[in-house]
């Protein structure tokens, strides 16, 4: 394990997961949540889990991103916090 | 409901970091979680089930029960959705106004009251909020799809040597028709992919991993003991469990295909399938 | 066949749901008979598999032929032996008597309620039914998603509080997850038994002590025990009623037996009562869950709120005696597990017929209901007087159990909290009646019909109401059988 | 006070789990807009599946894949100690569907309610209802 890498993405898991949950823009929320996702899988793949980082790429940053996208494109963009 | 949520957050969070201190060190050889069942399904799985990827092993046969439900609990997300947000059709055969638009000119007519125009091919049906078609996206989606869905095909049927399996390879086989839904619109996914198929497919799915359980039951085995197929794929018991595993995958990955799909389409559209994303 | 009845109790419900749900689409008409036969085959093979516990003691049954710790198995003792009957013989009559409700509610999606309730029962009998600590995590899960899917559909309020307990129950159901993960990471085994064997060495670590907190909190915020049951009775109220009548008498009841199975056989009562010794304080909050849930019933003018309120008192009770850490105590627990499922079930049907017929449960909307529906009113009066704690109704007697309990553990703020609980059950059943049975019947406008006319729900909602309110008695008068020969074995030993 | 730091150190892995479970949970309980809960529900899910991900890692170990499974070379001695540990991965695909099943149902939920209210904003929606 090459640990720059590691903690570079470790910061960038924690930032990005703040971010989305930060963001006054429901769409931005959404593709935030997908970096966060994409990180995730990043960090579970360097830890040798590669089933689960698979399926993670796939259905966290692929299919869920597009849900979240898809319920605010049906509701509002619009949120206060 | 900020500060009851600061203190529940920080009284959780120092539960959690004092129990913490108490944990074997991190990537430790020697930890329980290391020592006690894992060598088992490490060393044996070869012998016992013929599967090189331990995960897909344990996944499908030893917890396969687990997956079973992991398959189930998708398929009643699919089914949740649909009960929640799909209008009746009752409701939805109600007279429309339609929009079309002369493919040349762009003109755009509206047609009110339920008239419907005779299929042609200078006119196409667009949804009321309309964007302008990108050719670039797409040309690009449609020369895209193939490419995804034969990945697709390749991770399902190649879970036993690689990361993979029905789950994954279900969900990017799913992926590809949503990508079609995006590029085009909703409504040509629809005429490739129809309700009703997508319906069935997602029960269909689950049926094939549970229906091999029980077909081992049928042939006086315990549910789901896959070394009971070995007489009717004319294999040996391990062999056997091997191609259950392939079988049961290739049923989550039906599911998965079907019921992605299924909850995209009811999202994207808030339950009207004329118009969506 | 008997050898197998472990797996059809889950199987056949499963494969009929995805049976039912191709039904759906095929032809309508089909999914409630398969339905009917699927839950019927559960509700047979859990009487026989109770009656083989019996006979021959714990059955386990491994799953896919792999022994545990390896694989899956199922352990079936004389606790699940007796909550399976229950739930699924609940679950079967509740669907038999809420097929016309259905079919007025959603004429269009027959289809999928079926799937979903089917389901549904598969999850809740799956989780009393398993062996393994993470197996009860996805079957809690399927239990949980299709129950948000049955409560949603409902009046306008009805999205948001299943919103609510959709969060509620995802937190409830992660910490469960995670406390299973900390013991996972400390004995390296996911099998009950198997962990219960490896703990005793560690019930010092701080580790196992996280996750017995963390599991506890995770199953009392799917039991909505106070303070984590703000989620419930909105959720309940607004549901549709024949949803609301599965889920408010199994859900809360099938994760009190999750409960008692993380005390008893994961954790074991010699950590739970010896090393932790935090008994006292959770009866002492059981006493406030009581106390409030009755409190807070009193303030509703609205019948299914107010029986919403009553079960999160009766969460309480069960809690409570749980908690007391002896043998009656535990008897009344369990005891009242069954009790509480059938008389809840009771009463919720009777909203259900009264909901079907009158389009409201306001108590403005109950007046001349006597007159009007009597036969649903009686049976009413039935289930009224069993959560009130009237002998011969089984209600008395796991009461009994719970106080006795409570005056030899010398808890007797308990005591005093179910004696002050039952009081306000009579002052609220006895209101209800009251407007019923004295008010004259008025409709919507307002106008008042002087003599009411009766208008009785169908046959099909009033039999199965009826053999639920035969057996509040009937389970009552045999009480003394089912301690001598069920629960008694369910005590652990020394247990005084 | 290097006992602190070798520890900190040592489990950061497990801290990282809090801390994002933490935000997680705060987002839950704390956020006024029902999709924002939803992202805080998926952050604390994927936290929790983090923590059982660094349950399995070991050192010195390669991903749980058998090397050489079939072919002249099968059947040589697999060794435990040079292979992760498959099983929190095979629990974990599982709770990976399981959060994004819950996904599904809960976006479904916030449209049904969107159709309601026309808002996704807690307070307003209980405004909504208190003036009913």
């Amino acid at each position: 394990m090459i640990w720059p890498i590691d903690l570079a993405i470790l910061t960038l898991v924690v930032i990005a997961g703040i971010g989305a949950l930060m963001v006054k823009d429901l769409l931005g929320a959404a593709i935030l949540f997908g970096a966060y996702s994409f990180m995730m899988c990043l960090l579970w793949s360097i830890m040798g889990a590669v089933d689960v980082a698979f399926t993670e790429a796939s259905v966290g940053a692929g299919v869920s991103t597009v849900f979240f996208v898809a319920a605010v494109f049906r509701t509002s963009r619009r949120t206060k916090d | 409901m900020k500060i009851i949520g600061l203190i529940i957050t920080v009284v959780t969070g120092a539960l959690l970091i004092y129990a913490a201190a108490d944990f074997p060190a991190w990537s430790d050889p020697a930890s329980p979680a290391s020592t006690y069942l894992s060598p088992h399904f490490i060393e044996k799985t070869m012998e016992e089930t013929s599967v090189p990827n331990i995960v897909t092993a344990v996944l499908a046969d030893y917890r396969g029960f687990d997956t079973m439900f992991e398959t189930t609990v998708i398929f009643s997300a699919g089914v949740v959705c649909f009960f929640l947000l799909r209008i009746s059709r009752r409701e939805e055969e109600e007279p429309e106004t339609r929009y079309y638009r002369h493919v040349l000119t762009g003109v755009t007519i509206q047609l009110k009251e339920g008239y419907k125009m005779p299929p042609s091919a200078d006119f196409e049906r667009i949804d009321a909020v309309w964007t302008p078609p990108d050719l670039i996206i797409k040309t690009g989606c449609r020369i895209l799809i193939p490419f995804v869905q034969l990945f697709a095909l390749y991770v399902i049927a190649h879970g036993h040597h690689s990361p993979g399996g029905g789950f994954q390879g279900g969900v990017i086989l799913g992926a590809s028709v949503i990508l079609l839904a995006i590029s085009h619109d909703l409504r040509t996914a629809v005429r490739r992919m129809s309700e009703k198929l997508i319906g069935i497919l997602c029960a269909v799915g689950v049926f094939i991993y549970a229906g091999t359980g029980a077909l081992c039951l049928l042939l006086k085995q315990n549910f789901l003991d896959y070394s009971a197929l070995a007489g009717v794929l004319h294999v040996d018991p391990i062999t056997a469990r091997s191609h259950g595993i392939l079988i049961v995958e290739i049923g989550v990955g039906i599911a998965v295909l079907a019921t992605m799909i299924w909850i995209y389409n009811n999202i994207s559209s808030a339950g009207r399938y004329r118009q969506g994303l | 066949m008997s050898e197998q009845y472990p797996a059809l109790l889950v199987i056949v419900p499963l494969l009929s749901a995805l049976v039912v749900s191709v039904a759906g689409w095929v032809n309508k008409r089909w999914c409630f008979p398969i339905a009917v036969a699927a839950l019927s085959v559960s509700a047979w093979s859990s009487v026989g598999l109770l009656f083989r516990v019996l006979n021959e003691g714990v059955i386990v049954y491994k799953l896919g032929g792999w022994s545990p710790p390896m694989g899956i198995a199922y352990y079936i003792d004389y606790l699940n032996g007796l909550v399976l009957p229950v739930v699924s013989i609940v679950a079967l009559l509740n669907l038999i008597s809420s097929k016309r409700t259905v079919e007025q509610q959603f004429p269009d999606k027959t289809g999928p309620f079926y799937t979903l309730y089917v389901l549904m029962v598969t999850g809740l009998l799956g989780i009393v039914v398993t062996g393994d600590a993470f197996n009860l995590y996805v079957l809690l899960e399927i239990a949980s998603l299709t129950g948000y899917g049955l409560l949603a559909m409902g009046e306008e309020r009805a999205p948001l509080a299943t919103l609510n307990y959709l969060y509620m129950g995802t937190i409830g159901a992660c910490f469960y997850l995670l406390g299973i993960g900390y013991l996972y990471i400390v004995t390296g085994s996911l099998n009950m038994v198997d962990i219960a064997r490896l703990l005793p060495p560690l019930y010092q670590s701080k580790a196992v002590l996280a996750a017995f907190i963390i599991c506890m909190v995770g199953v009392w915020l799917k039991m909505a025990f106070f303070p984590l049951h703000a989620w419930l009775p909105n959720a309940y109220t607004f549901a549709n009623s024949a949803s609301s009548s599965l889920i408010a008498p199994l859900v809360t009841k099938v994760m009190v037996y999750v409960m008692i199975r993380l005390m008893l056989t994961i954790f074991t009562p010699k950590f739970v009562f010896n090393t932790l010794a935090v008994h006292d304080a959770v009866v002492w909050l059981a006493v406030i869950a009581i106390a409030m849930g009755a409190v807070l019933a009193l303030k509703e003018r609205n019948l299914k709120k107010m029986l919403t309120y009553i079960v999160v008192a009766e969460v309480g009770y069960m809690v409570g005696g749980a908690w007391l850490g002896n043998r009656a105590g535990l008897t009344g627990a369990v005891l009242h597990i069954v009790n509480d499922a059938l008389m809840t079930l009771c009463v919720f049907l009777v909203v259900g017929n009264i909901v079907y017929k009158i389009k409201g449960y306001a108590f403005g909307d109950l007046k001349g209901l006597f007159a009007k529906m009597p036969f649903t009113m009686g049976a009413f009066v039935i289930g009224a007087l069993s959560i009130i704690g009237v002998p011969p109704t089984c209600g008395f007697f796991s009461k009994w159990y719970l106080i006795l309990g409570a005056i030899q553990a010398h808890q007797y703020g308990f005591m005093v909290a179910l004696l002050f609980s039952s009081l306000i059950n009579v002052v609220l059943f006895f209101r209800v009646f009251e407007i019923g049975f004295y008010e004259p019947f008025s409709d919507h406008e307002g106008h008042e019909h002087h003599p009411a006319v009766m208008a009785e729900a169908p046959l099909t909602m009033l039999v199965p109401l009826y053999v639920v309110a035969i057996s509040l008695i009937l389970v009552g008068l045999y009480t003394g059988d089912i301690v001598n020969h069920i629960v008694q074995f369910v005590i652990p030993k020394g247990f005084m | 006070m290097t006992d602190l730091i070798s520890m900190v150190v040592a489990k950061y892995n497990y801290w990282i789990y809090i801390t994002l479970m933490m935000i997680g949970l705060y987002a839950m309980i704390a956020k006024n807009n029902l999709v924002k809960k939803i992202v805080g529900m998926n952050i604390f899910q994927t936290a929790i599946i983090l923590f059982y991900v660094s349950i399995g890692v070991k050192k010195g170990a390669t991903i749980p894949i058998l090397e050489h499974g079939h072919g002249p070379n099968a059947h040589h001695v697999v060794h435990a100690v040079d292979y992760i540990n498959p099983l929190p991965h095979v629990l974990m695909l599982t709770a990976i569907v399981v959060g994004v099943a819950t996904l599904g149902v809960a976006l479904a939920l916030a449209i049904r309610i969107y159709n309601n209210y026309n808002t996704l904003e807690e307070d307003e929606i209980l405004a909504q209802v208190r003036e009913k």
